[in-house]
């Protein structure tokens, strides 16, 4: 059942669809409006005039504006999951079922108990809470301020996960116009018809800006028929975008600007595969800035009643929605668009109560009109107050001569000039530049490539604007190297807008709101000024004004106006705040796209994964990689019984591990050995063909940047691998020495990570288990192929193959490579030959383990901090050649032969269990800072040893060997004895690689 | 002197009372005199943060803070409001702690309420080693008597239920939480110490830009600004963000580079986070201020530049952070964007030192650490100017640190400030 | 490993993973620029390229990857190595990797981008601006991606690392859409 | 913003690493070497204007690029690439020998 029938909608007029009748409800209640309304519309459609409550005082608010810089009729629209909180009702637009509640008000939008803050406000002026709330300092955290924070917020963010999608996208023009009022229709016109490729982009769902708000006449159509005709001429051109429902959220450098469209937000629910909103990157050559201009409120008494709405705004409903947005009207005003407001009132059958001007004279074309329709004029005159609660009743009205009056009303229509709307302009660092004629603040220096036009720059009238738009829209064209001429005019009259700045009636003693949405008020203006808060920004930050959801796109001129009577300098002389992207709010899940859950980052893939994921095994995120962490066999229930048995198995027969993940790259170049001395610290230029050295290399400061292996496979080629986490870095710095140090050098560097699967290959039985793949007559017996040998062969029956003895585990061990697409293959070839020797598969703890008991070091060692003194690996440093790193290692801080340095460590109580990030102290000494000693990096419990072990740093190492120490690890209540030992824990003779 | 110069629920009752008529200025708008004992360069957070300790610890006065446009309008107006102490080098450690416990009596050594609001920092971890790497900063915390504690994902769990457990890229294994930290509102910061300076007879000198030094023999005399020439014995630059411009002018070179990083606010909403949350699969950390709005950040864009304001694809990387983090808030709305220049240091640690110029003391390369250092940064600086030697917690920031290779380097990022 | 499920497929457009081919890498030596152009016109009747562009000769595509570096795309042939032809032809002049398994190729068979591959590619692939033999190195969404339109402008192929190939083919699923 | 890479043409931000001033690697054999390396690798240029620095077409063609930009604005004034900025480099050396 619908609560009322629309009682406030026109017959005959406003460009909504009748025939489409929609359902909606706001609080609960149920209406109806058209397809074509905003929500805003279809309220007042239905006489509903109480929309929200304020953010401090809870005063009851209404709709004040019809676009997007409304800071009152702000609603939680939808909900449960996509429940939106803050939405501005005169943006959303209406489709059946929309769900809409009042926000910021308990129990109910009509009786907010927290309105009592009303009453306490001489209480709450500007900044009260600097002054106060300090005592007890405790009571801060646990009771003034969950205080503070319950009643302040505005809407509730949805209570679960936003269950619609979001989507991204590039597009590339020549001419981006922005805004399809009268001046960028022309705009985009004259750039199409010179071929240029264009996007007309505009916030609202239907294009044609103020032409759909005012009733005048183009070429002898109505505003809308003109629109229309031009937006079927745009739609022909096949390089013409036209985007509605698309906000142009920001400028950024060289030409990029930031949009998002509004896909699905005019339906209840997305269809499927259509996101719900879309991030444009916008790369335009030329771009013309056509938003329009925003209509300024005055500052008085009350002001912030339902029922005091922007002139221009009371136009739009009238015209553009069929909607009269009271029954009778006051008009407030200090310029000729009056004249507009009046006859469209009039023609809506809106009794004019009064013509309220601060003008002293008005022109005689405005004064005749009101006389035809006998309204009775206050010149030189203002409202000081509207009257009533939750709706006004009424206007006082004070004029330089008589006393005040009081005239019945239920709607104040006020219009205190306009002000541009530069916002995107200035995102780049340009300053407005105050027009005293204008009242106010125009583009100043713009961006390169961008333009301005129409009342976005201060052209007023509509001839004026269409003429413009064509102009900069034909400069655009050109500049990109279109031959343009303007498009011809259309027939229009030039509106008188003459304005006589006024800003504030001081006469109230009421509160009268500058910055509605934030509360602020004259007094907290004048409160600002008195303690010095004098610059405009400090007027800002003290008091809140401009910082609402609008950014003070209806307050900011105001109150800069107002401190600049305060203070006594000119208006420009104040100075005014900057306006920051997003022009209007934008969702943050339309900023992110679809790059959230498991899309945050790309998915990397090794060769054997499908393999893997039969085999069952644990996954675990390495980087971007997907790693199989551990292979469970039916039974075992703990990941430390599956790891001890890959490792144990590893150890004593076979194991098979995927170590594609590590980057590698091929050198190629007949300089390429000279190059690998230049970044190693070590020597390859002296590798034999056929071998493979494991290197080391430094960042610029002296600090061990990667460790890998360089293979040689020629004279003029070396294969060279990085760890997993740098392969990347290490690629982009090998590029930066060729590119810029060495440019002289022969050397090619080609990335080839993801050309190879390769496998470790390790244990006792590795050679047997290999010898069963590789194809004769390759002789891998320990004589032909020892410790540390590389050669291409082929496996498996002619697939190429790399093999190298490289053992990480500490076992005779190889690494066996060949082409990722054999991956699969040459997987599960190893397991089904292997079964003979018990072979297993084992993944990154195993992996992990085996490297801690032969005391290599990895990525917790290298953590950017540390010198290849300080990793024991200082002796690796050649001192024959130079190296990228050495210069700066020799500063004293890094070659201070105190640091600490890496040293492994095992329990003295062999259940106990070691932690990765305990501290060092001396076995009698304080747990406390001064006698901190190190820490640990790396812990696993060895099957081997049947215990614990683990690598850290400590300070005075090798004085240090044997003795016990305490770790200490108080976030995890652990202190336990542990002793300095070797950090290799196994096979220390490294007798078992080379057998 | 008005009626009401000290600020409490007595004097806001009594002014509400009275149409708060009864207020003056926080600060007196100060014309320079020919000469003070110091010139502190910079009027922002730590500009006057010094100039406060200066006069209230130090005895030292006849100071003036000299600042080119209005006071805060650097980064102590431009942050995430975020302090904490939770960091991992012994060079780093004491020091952020001193200012946490300054943070906990500002309100009443100011008496002026900066809402430091001690909700609690947690860092999530999202694989083992980064829990290792956290036990390891929150032990090092722990011996240095400061509050850090280690939550495993259940932990996680119930403080805030509403992150991505389930379907994240990056599961979150737990964090690391340090209760003390939380977030002050940040340009009451400035106001409070410019106020608390003022009463001690500081004269704070705005729209004064300074635009070159007066040696003598080597040693300093006065700044030149565009108010004139002010003499002075010793000068103290706290010029953040602009540090390499100022410090040029006096002949000197910085191992700094100037960097922006975005911040973000979003509409204001109930309250949604408690506390501060940094991500740490990706660029992303957030609190919500009491306002309501969410404020977060990410990543500097990684460019020197001096433009105040970034680019496009951070903010992408930042709320591709926030959405994974928490999907919740797709449906919130980003109400402004800003940028701030950051005195990139070379190894991600600021600087209090002496400079080669007698006379002249520098403060900066404070990263994105700045806000939250501002009571030590002040207080150590006051101290090195006042005894001409560094206070006990700030003797790290050596300015010849990279020379001698003594760096602090918490990210081990290395002479790269685009990664620190 | 086929990345591509036959669901992509369209009427318009027509998406399939490349395989059969061989794909050499071939960087200039130092100073060898000009005679390796000398050899590769004896071999295949044209120049390398030295921008952003793929030209098609005797069976091979050759794809500029950057400055002195290109891909040579060849079909398989039974009884013919081609890495190794390609090895003793440039032999001296040019370094030579086999990438055959480095990428994952995917066409998409268009004479122009649909509305949808437009707005998600993030470089300007407008038919006009990316044209019939134009390259471009770029990423999509995260994912790095070789691009190329063919020389007669019948077909775009998609060459994605082969360890993103899964989540490459999601993305190509979508932007083909 | 985007930068206009030699090789590839105009990209967006995005597809660029930026490692900072773009000073030349000193001479490890000079007397003075320690000296020349501090200052190369810590005193590098902040300057507020053009200033010419490192970037790297990360997701492009791997080039190293020297460009030429105002710190102040974001606006590109010149695009080289590193390895010929090098070479050019190296001939002047050498000649200078």
């Amino acid at each position: 059942m619908t609560q009322s029938a629309q009682t406030s909608r026109l017959n005959n007029r406003g460009l909504i669809d009748r025939s489409q009748l929609l359902d909606f409800t706001f609080d609960g209640v149920p209406y109806t409006g058209y397809a074509g309304d905003t929500l805003a519309s279809a309220l007042l459609a239905n006489g509903v005039r109480l929309v929200g409550r304020s953010f401090k005082y809870h005063r009851p608010r209404g709709i004040l504006t019809a676009g997007s810089e409304e800071p009152n009729a702000l609603v939680e629209l939808r909900s449960g999951a996509r429940r939106e909180p803050n939405t501005r009702a005169t943006v959303a637009e209406l489709f059946g079922g929309l769900e809409a509640k009042s926000q910021n008000r308990f129990p109910s939008l009509s009786l907010d108990l927290l309105a009592i803050n009303g009453l306490v406000s001489p209480f709450l002026s500007a900044g009260f809470y600097y002054k106060t709330f300090m005592w007890p300092a405790a009571f801060w955290e646990k009771l003034y301020e969950p205080m503070i924070r319950r009643a302040a917020g505005l809407g509730r963010a949805a209570p679960e996960q936003d269950p619609d999608s979001y989507d991204k996208a590039t597009a590339y023009c020549d001419v981006l116009v922005v805004g399809s009022g009268p001046s960028g229709l022309m705009a985009a016109l004259s750039a199409a018809r010179a071929g240029a490729r264009v996007i007309l982009a505009d916030e609202s769902f239907a294009f044609g800006g103020r032409l759909l708000s005012d009733a005048r006449t183009v070429d002898g159509k109505s505003g809308a028929d003109w629109v229309a005709s031009v937006i079927a001429e745009l739609k022909s051109f096949p390089g013409v975008k036209l985007m509605s429902r698309t906000t142009v959220f920001g400028a950024y450098d060289t030409g990029t600007f930031g949009a998002v469209e509004r896909v699905a937000d005019h339906v209840a629910i997305p269809a499927a595969g259509v996101p719900r909103q879309r991030l444009w990157r916008i790369v335009a050559k030329h771009s013309v800035i056509a938003q329009g201009a925003g209509e300024r409120p005055i500052v008085f008494g009350n002001n912030d009643r339902p029922g005091v709405m922007l002139a221009s705004a009371v136009r739009t409903y009238i015209n553009r929605f069929g909607v009269a947005p009271g029954g009778t009207a006051v008009v407030f005003s200090n310029n000729d668009e009056a004249a507009s407001t009046i006859q469209d009132l009039v023609s809506a059958g809106v009794t004019v109560a009064g013509l309220v001007d601060t003008r002293t004279s008005l022109p005689p074309a405005i004064k005749s009109l009101a006389r035809k329709h006998g309204i009775r004029v206050f010149e030189g005159a203002v409202v000081a107050d509207a009257l009533g609660g939750s709706r006004v009743t009424g206007a006082r009205i004070i004029a330089s001569y008589g006393a005040p009056q009081t005239v019945a009303c239920d709607l104040i229509a006020v219009s205190g000039g306009f002000n541009p709307n530069l916002q995107v302009t200035t995102h780049q660092g340009s300053r407005p530049q105050w027009r005293d004629d204008l009242a106010a603040f125009v583009p100043g220096a713009l961006p390169k490539g961008m333009a301005v036009s129409g009342s976005a720059k201060g052209t007023y009238g509509l001839a004026s604007c269409l003429k413009e738009g064509a102009q900069v829209g034909a400069a655009a064209a050109a500049a990109g190297g279109f031959v343009a001429t303007a498009a011809a005019i259309p027939t229009a009259d030039d509106e008188p807008a003459e304005v006589s700045a006024f800003w504030h009636v001081d006469s109230s003693k009421h509160k009268a709101f500058v910055d509605q949405q934030n509360d602020v008020t004259a007094a907290d203006v004048r409160l600002a000024e008195r303690e010095g808060f004098q610059s405009v920004e400090h007027l800002k930050r003290y008091t809140t004004l401009g910082m609402a959801t609008d950014q003070g796109k209806t307050s900011n001129i105001n109150g800069l106006a107002m401190l600049a009577a305060l203070t006594g300098k000119t208006i420009p002389a104040t100075g005014v705040t900057a306006a920051r992207p997003p022009y209007t709010p934008v969702a943050l899940g339309a900023l992110a796209g679809e790059h959230r859950d498991k899309h945050f980052k790309p998915t990397r893939l090794t060769p054997s994964h499908d393999w893997a994921k039969e085999r069952g095994a644990v996954f675990i995120e390495t980087g971007l990689w997907l790693r199989a962490q551990y292979f469970p066999k039916p039974g075992e229930t703990d990941w430390l019984t599956t790891v001890c048995r890959e490792v144990s198995t590893v150890r004593n027969s076979v194991g098979v591990c995927d170590v594609s993940t590590l980057g590698k790259i091929e050198i190629h170049g007949t300089d390429a050995g000279k190059f690998l001395d230049r970044v190693y610290i070590n020597m390859m230029s002296t590798l034999g063909v056929g071998k493979a050295r494991y290197g080391m290399m430094l960042r610029e400061d002296g600090i061990a940047m990667d460790d890998g292996t360089a293979a040689r496979f020629a004279d003029d080629h070396y294969f060279i691998t990085t760890t997993t986490a740098n392969a990347i870095k290490v690629l982009q710095h090998l590029e930066f020495c060729r590119q810029w140090h060495w440019p002289d050098l022969d050397v090619q560097i080609v990335p080839v990570s993801d050309q190879w699967a390769q496998y470790s290959v390790a244990g006792p039985r590795a050679r047997d288990l290999l010898a069963k793949i590789v194809d004769a007559p390759f002789d891998i017996s320990n004589a032909a192929f020892p410790y540390m040998a590389v050669a291409e062969l082929t496996v498996l029956g002619g697939i190429k193959a790399r093999l190298y003895r490289l053992s990480f585990s500490g076992e005779m061990a190889y690494e066996i490579g060949v082409p990722a697409r054999h991956g699969d293959l040459l997987m599960r070839t190893l397991m089904s030959k292997g079964e003979e020797f018990g072979v297993t598969p084992y993944g990154t703890e195993a992996l992990g383990v085996m490297r801690i008991e032969k005391g290599h070091v990895a990525g917790p060692e290298l953590n950017g901090t540390t010198t290849c003194a300080d990793l024991g690996l200082g002796k690796m440093a050649s001192t024959k050649k130079d190296f990228v790193g050495r210069i700066l290692s020799q500063r004293p801080g890094l070659a201070d032969p105190n640091r600490p340095r890496v040293v492994g460590f095992k329990p003295v109580d062999k259940s106990a269990r070691l932690r990765g990030g305990a501290h060092f102290i001396a076995k009698d000494a304080e747990p406390v800072a001064k006698n901190d000693l190190g820490f640990m990096t790396s812990v696993a419990f060895s099957p081997s040893l049947g215990h614990w072990v683990g690598l850290g740093f400590l300070a005075g190492a090798e004085s240090r060997m044997g003795e016990i120490l305490r770790a200490v690890d108080p976030v995890r209540n652990s202190d336990i004895l542990v002793e300095v030992v070797s950090p290799v824990f196994y096979d220390g003779e490294g007798a078992r690689l080379r057998v | 002197m008005p009626r009401s110069d000290r600020y409490s629920i007595f004097s806001v009752f009594l002014e509400g009372l009275r149409g708060q008529t009864g207020w003056g200025p926080a600060w007196r708008k100060a014309s320079p005199k020919p000469s003070y004992d110091v010139v502190i360069v910079g009027g922002g957070g730590h500009g006057l943060a010094t100039a406060y300790y200066l006069a209230k610890r130090y005895g030292l006065t006849n100071v003036a803070v000299v600042e080119k446009g209005w006071i805060g309008s650097g980064n102590v107006g431009r942050n995430t409001t975020i302090v904490r102490s939770n960091y991992l080098l012994p060079g780093n450690i004491p020091f952020y702690e001193t200012s946490m416990k300054l943070w906990e009596g500002l309100e009443q050594d100011l008496n002026y309420n900066a809402m430091v609001s001690q909700r609690g920092v947690l860092n999530l971890y999202h694989s083992d080693a980064q829990r290792d790497a956290y036990a390891r900063r929150g032990n090092a915390m722990r011996l240095h008597g400061i509050d850090a504690e280690l939550l495993d994902r259940e932990a996680v769990r119930s403080m805030y239920p509403w992150l991505n457990y389930d379907s994240a890229r990056f599961p979150i294994q737990g964090g690391l939480l340090q209760r003390r930290g939380g977030t002050v509102r940040h340009d009451a910061v400035a106001w409070g110490y410019a106020r608390g300076a003022d009463r001690l007879g500081v004269d704070i000198i705005e729209n004064a830009e300074v635009t070159g030094f007066r040696l003598d023999n080597g040693k300093i005399t006065g700044v030149e600004t565009t108010r004139g020439f002010i003499g002075a014995k010793k000068v103290g630059l706290a010029v953040a963000g602009n540090s390499s411009r100022v410090a040029a002018m006096a002949g000197l070179t910085l191992p700094i580079e100037s960097h922006v990083l975005q911040a973000f606010v979003s509409e204001g909403i109930k309250p949604l986070i408690d506390g501060v949350v940094t991500f740490g699969a990706g660029h992303f950390y957030v609190s919500q201020s009491d306002k309501g709005g969410l404020v977060f950040g990410g990543d500097i864009d990684g460019y020197n530049t001096y433009a105040q304001r970034g680019n496009l694809p951070v903010v992408e990387d930042v709320l591709e952070g926030g959405m994974a983090l928490m999907p919740r808030i797709g449906r919130v709305r980003l109400l402004r964007s800003w940028g701030g220049i950051m005195d990139m240091s070379m190894d991600g640690s600021p600087i209090i030192d002496r400079t080669p110029t007698q006379g002249l003391y520098f403060n900066g390369g404070w990263c994105y650490g700045g806000f939250k250092a501002t009571p030590a940064s002040g207080l150590c600086f006051a101290h090195l100017i006042a005894r001409d030697e560094p206070h006990e917690v700030a003797r790290a920031y050596r300015l010849d640190r990279f020379r001698t290779g003594h760096m602090i380097d918490e990210k081990g990022m290395g002479n790269q400030p685009n990664l620190h | 490993m086929s990345e591509l499920a036959n669901d992509i497929k369209k009427a318009s457009l027509e998406a399939s993973e490349r395989t059969g081919l061989t794909v050499t890498h071939v960087a200039a030596r130092r100073g060898a620029r000009a005679s390796l152009d000398d050899v590769a016109r004896a071999a295949f009747g044209v120049s390398l390229p030295s921008s952003p562009k793929a030209v098609e000769a005797r069976g091979a595509l050759i794809v500029w990857t950057g400055p002195d570096q290109w891909l040579i795309v060849q079909k398989d042939e039974t009884g013919r190595d081609h890495y190794a032809e390609l090895a003793k032809t440039f032999n001296g002049l040019a370094s030579l990797v086999d990438v055959t398994d480095s990428r994952t190729i995917f066409r998409i068979a268009a004479s122009r981008p649909s509305e949808t591959l437009l707005r998600n590619m993030g470089i300007d692939f407008h038919e006009n601006s990316f044209q019939p033999g134009d390259v471009a190195i770029t990423h999509v969404s995260h994912l790095g991606v070789i691009v190329w339109r063919l020389p007669d402008g019948t077909a775009y192929d998609f060459a994605c690392a082969r360890t993103y190939s899964r989540e490459f083919a999601d993305w190509l699923r979508k932007a083909s859409a | 913003m985007r930068i206009h890479c030699p090789h590839c043409g105009e990209r967006s931000l995005d597809e660029f690493s930026y490692l900072g001033d773009a000073v030349v690697r000193p001479d490890p054999a000079s007397p003075n070497a320690q000296e020349a390396f501090y200052t190369y690798g810590y005193e590098r240029s902040n300057v507020a204007g053009p200033m010419q620095e490192l970037w790297y077409h990360a997701a492009g063609c791997h080039a190293w690029l020297v460009v030429t930009r105002d710190t102040r604005t974001h606006e590109i004034l010149e695009v080289k690439s590193a390895h010929e900025v090098a070479l050019a480099r190296q001939k002047v050396a050498g000649t200078a020998q």
